[in-house]
């Protein structure tokens, strides 16, 4: 028997999978077609403190082993996330769940997880300084070290549940923000978030996405984030959640040996719904293949 | 909705340019006409969303237009090549609101939908009037199959080389007493008839998606009814509901 | 008949398609195969003032869509690559050749690119100011608009031909780089260069690059070259060099309409050596199917 | 160098994870035993490098290990499936200076290009000594194969299942009087030949490859005449060139 059980900030995973925030909804559509609570968390849609419809569409480019979207932080806003959403979320997954939090100024920021602290299903804030789609929003918090720093503070003033802040990776130098975000008190770091990325319909002679960029993801951009978090796993001493392309139960393992305590699965969720389940099966047999008894021994096994 | 692994059975040109492809399958998820189906296609990230044309218990007929890379990688397939389909995707038309004498609209690819519609309608002892556009003679499918429902089917093409020369709302126009209308087809095709149709009726939306059911918010539009996911809450939608 | 001559900084191609620097070598392999002389132009492999072994090996890793290399700019030099490969080169091309050019501090580059200068057979510097592979070099060059426009200056200085700087995408702002360069007298822009990115093994639990991190490109990389072309090509008035993952005539037109003058082709040419050769000829074909008589009327078109 | 397609002919299991495929195509560019292909397998963006186990006019044969997915995918491949192969790679065996009697040492998967050298030297009316290594007897493949060529074969397994107890270089140093020797293997036991082996010799050496015919500088190394690539200038070297 193998252990698969790792534990983010004194909450403990049955498993590092988690689906990725944006590519699992509120977990109702998943739930219909699997027990979800196989999962060791998962990361809600990103929540704003006003409703948001988001960008026009078409918010959606193909990509070769990934896509783009711009989605732009569609959310029916925090107040009805917890009036509506929570409570029907709570039928369907009994575990501590990730609230991903965005916002368009550091009060944004605190005034949405001063609201989502109150939530006892809430187990950690993810706090989302990276998204590329909203012009005036998350890009810039996440691109510079002292922005990305008052925005830690800020929220973990107003919280006790463990604060992640999930970052951006178009940038010259991620170690310099996640170390910022560190200092600033962060609990853990998730990363990355999509790249931005741009396709153009050789028909219309025009960009496919309405936006004309938006955040490109999927297997794709694996080895950027293995990178990142191998930069950033080796610089903080807090731990760090790893995503980017991941899509099998070998990539969960790659993410941790470059030093991630738990892996998100975004984009591989639209394609095959079943993939964080057939990852969760799949894990043992894989740990078995390459010598592993528990996922423990692992978490950053690359730079040994 | 479902995941399962359809067989293609045969697949077919039938015009230039749009293929029928018949796959053997569990389709228990399928409930309505004006749903659809997601196809996943190797060596293509995001899977394919086809409407669903006819179906029985274990097969699925599809109609599709070649229009990209992924659309020309099925019309190579050959039975019995084995695809990873999601079904019962999409809310579908509902045939209660439809009076005795709905009209069916199709424009191009947007026709396969109203196959099975027309089948439901005439099921439920309607006399479906079918209105089918296309550019020109060519291009024309599936309006003998319609025929053979036994539905009152009219043809309007652009170029006027088969049935009314013009546009489908030119047709709308001549049927005086029709009870409701259901429609699929390119965006400005549903625009006009939205503003030319005298009754309520039901027209389905195409979006670019990421996941066909419900996940990723990558197909919203907002209604006079609140934000839908038109995979979701959609394909089709009520005419009252629809902000243009 | 379609035209796809392209003209960069007074010099014309017959065709905008340009095998990268680093993956054609002086063109001798290829030429054994078709006659390069249909080429653009190639870019010929990245040349330093010191002759380079370059990083230990393994070098070389693969990713879904794209690979990852820290070659670490390998070259005999540019006192040799002046007398030997030059010669050699001449005699399978015939056209004008563009001179990929690294250095480790702004007189290295200078130093070279005054070599250069002199050799008729060079129609242009391409100076690249964005290498991931070195520790202490071309990456800082390229992160920061300053250094960049300085390296810029230096080489304009030295030479009369047209000078192209070659930019890492590892940034967070490209334009403002761009830019940089542009007001320091560049010619033209030519990027992406490769993304940095990482692979673990599994079974061994170490990176799979002797030097961890490399340089990720190949078709996997398209939406994010796409981007930064589009951006670029918007704020500079210089023509641009669009590449990364091009891989098809398609993909050459997508470049073209984000704002590419010319196109390279890099990571394709070793797993497809005659890919060059079949999108040259594919071209036409592709430009009639969407209605494109002459390429020159495509660059920048998403933008209108 | 040459790009052709290869037709599987056969492709069979010869131990638990070693492979034979025999693919028939355009074998003109292969001058030399020791040479190696690249061959493209789909989903897969660098191809894979597989030494020459034997070749005819128009036939290849070659043998490999199940080690990751790209071999695991070509392990599933039937024949008449088609493979586009780049034949004629890397500079092989020079049997000009083999002397009459030569060893010739292959360990694990080094074994293959060792049957197409030990054939020519035989044609060359020469007397090669074949040393094969393995693990243990279940790993064993080819053996009977070198011979039915007429060579000397002697087997070592690291656990005594079969043939001499111990490594290759224990066999090695049992042989007196051979004249030259060629190897390919692991690194570990071309190390460890250099060293025991008292004649000068040729050793094929495995990088990984981003293109394999010269181009990207991927799989260098140096040695005492200069850098040399694996792909192009190698795979094999001469003892007194390598710097260990
Ligand atoms: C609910 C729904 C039902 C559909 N039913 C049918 C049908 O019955 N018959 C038919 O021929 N076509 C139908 N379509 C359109 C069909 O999905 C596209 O033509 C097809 O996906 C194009 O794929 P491609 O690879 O050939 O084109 P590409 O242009 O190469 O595709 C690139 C990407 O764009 C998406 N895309 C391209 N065109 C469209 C489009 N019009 N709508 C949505 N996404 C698109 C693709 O899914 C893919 O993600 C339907 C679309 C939707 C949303
Ligand atoms: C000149 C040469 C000749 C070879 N001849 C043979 C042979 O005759 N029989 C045989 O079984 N094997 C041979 N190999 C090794 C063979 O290329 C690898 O085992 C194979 O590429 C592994 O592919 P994979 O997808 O199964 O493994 P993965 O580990 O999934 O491959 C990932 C990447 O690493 C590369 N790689 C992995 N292992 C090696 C390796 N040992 N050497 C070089 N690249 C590697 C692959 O090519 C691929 O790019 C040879 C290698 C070289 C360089
Ligand atoms: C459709 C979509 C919507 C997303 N929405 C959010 C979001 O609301 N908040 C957030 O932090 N990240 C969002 N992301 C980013 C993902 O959570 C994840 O960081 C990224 O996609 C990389 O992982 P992947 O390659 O597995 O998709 C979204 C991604 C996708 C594809
Ligand atoms: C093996 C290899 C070697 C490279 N060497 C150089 C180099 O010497 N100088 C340089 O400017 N870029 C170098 N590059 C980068 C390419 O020229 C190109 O910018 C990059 O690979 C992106 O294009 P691609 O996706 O088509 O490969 C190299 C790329 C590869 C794959
Ligand atoms: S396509 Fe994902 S919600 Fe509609
Ligand atoms: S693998 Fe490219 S030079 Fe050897």
């Amino acid at each position: 028997m193998v252990n698969t059980k790792v534990t983010l900030s004194g909450i403990t995973l049955d498993n590092p999978v988690i689906p990725a925030s944006g590519t699992f909804g509120y977990g109702y559509e998943f739930a219909e077609l699997y027990d979800i609570n196989i999962l060791g968390s998962f990361s809600f849609k990103g929540t704003t403190k006003e409703p948001r419809f988001g960008n026009p569409t078409p918010r959606i480019a193909e990509c070769p082993n990934g896509m783009i979207n711009s989605v732009g932080l569609q959310n029916p806003g925090v107040e009805k996330v917890i009036s509506e959403e929570l409570p029907k979320l709570a039928k369907c997954f009994h575990k501590p769940v990730i609230a991903n939090v965005s916002g368009f100024s550091i009060e944004e920021y605190a005034y949405t997880c001063a609201l989502l602290d109150k939530e006892p299903q809430v187990g950690i804030l993810e706090v989302n300084v990276s998204c590329p789609n909203v012009h005036h929003g998350g890009m810039s918090f996440g691109t510079d070290p002292a922005a990305a720093a008052a925005v830690t503070k800020a929220v973990k003033a107003v919280t006790t549940k463990p604060v992640y802040i999930k970052l951006t990776p178009n940038v010259t130098d991620i170690v310099s923000i996640a170390k910022a975000c560190e200092e600033a008190g962060a609990d853990g770091i998730a990363l990355i978030n999509t790249m931005m990325g741009m396709r153009i319909d050789l028909k219309t002679k025009k960009p496919v996405i309405a936006n004309k960029m938006g955040g490109f993801s999927g297997s794709a951009i694996f080895p950027v984030a293995v990178r990142m978090v191998y930069q950033v796993a080796e610089a903080v001493n807090i731990p760090v959640i790893g995503m980017g392309g991941v899509s099998s139960a070998e990539d969960v393992i790659e993410m941790m040996l470059a030093g991630a305590t738990a892996v998100e699965i975004g984009a591989a969720n639209l394609v095959n719904p079943f993939i964080c389940k057939e990852i969760i099966e799949d894990l043992p047999r894989v740990m078995e293949k390459y010598n592993i008894k528990d996922l423990n021994d692992i978490i950053g096994g690359a730079r040994k | 909705m479902k995941q399962s692994i359809f067989t293609i059975q045969s697949n077919e040109k039938l015009t230039e340019s749009v293929c029928k492809m018949v796959l053997a399958g569990d389709t228990s998820a399928i409930t309505a006409a004006g749903q659809f189906v997601n196809i996943q296609l190797k060596g293509f990230f995001l899977r394919r969303p086809i409407s669903v044309c006819d179906y029985d218990e274990n097969t699925l007929t599809i109609l599709y237009k070649v229009v990209g890379k992924g659309t020309e990688a099925m019309s190579q397939m050959k039975a019995p090549h084995k695809l990873d389909i999601l079904t019962g995707l999409g809310n579908g038309y509902d045939t209660s609101v439809s009076g005795g004498k709905p009209l069916l609209i199709g424009g191009g690819v947007g026709v396969p939908p109203m196959y099975r519609l027309a089948k439901n309608l005439i099921a439920e002892g309607k006399h479906p009037i079918v209105i089918l556009g296309f550019n020109t003679k060519d291009e024309i499918f599936y309006a003998e199959e319609f025929e053979k429902l036994g539905a009152e089917v009219h043809i309007a093409t652009a170029d006027g080389s088969v049935g009314v020369k013009g546009f489908v709302t030119d047709v709308v126009k001549t049927i005086p007493d029709y009870t409701y209308f259901y429609t699929c087809g390119p965006e400005p095709m549903l625009k006009a008839l939205s503003d030319v149709t005298t009754t309520s009726g039901q027209l389905s939306f195409e979006e670019r998606m990421g996941c066909g059911f419900g996940a990723c918010m990558g197909c919203s539009c907002q209604t006079k009814y609140g934000n839908k996911r038109i995979c979701k809450d959609g394909p089709v939608l009520v005419k009252e509901e629809i902000i243009w």
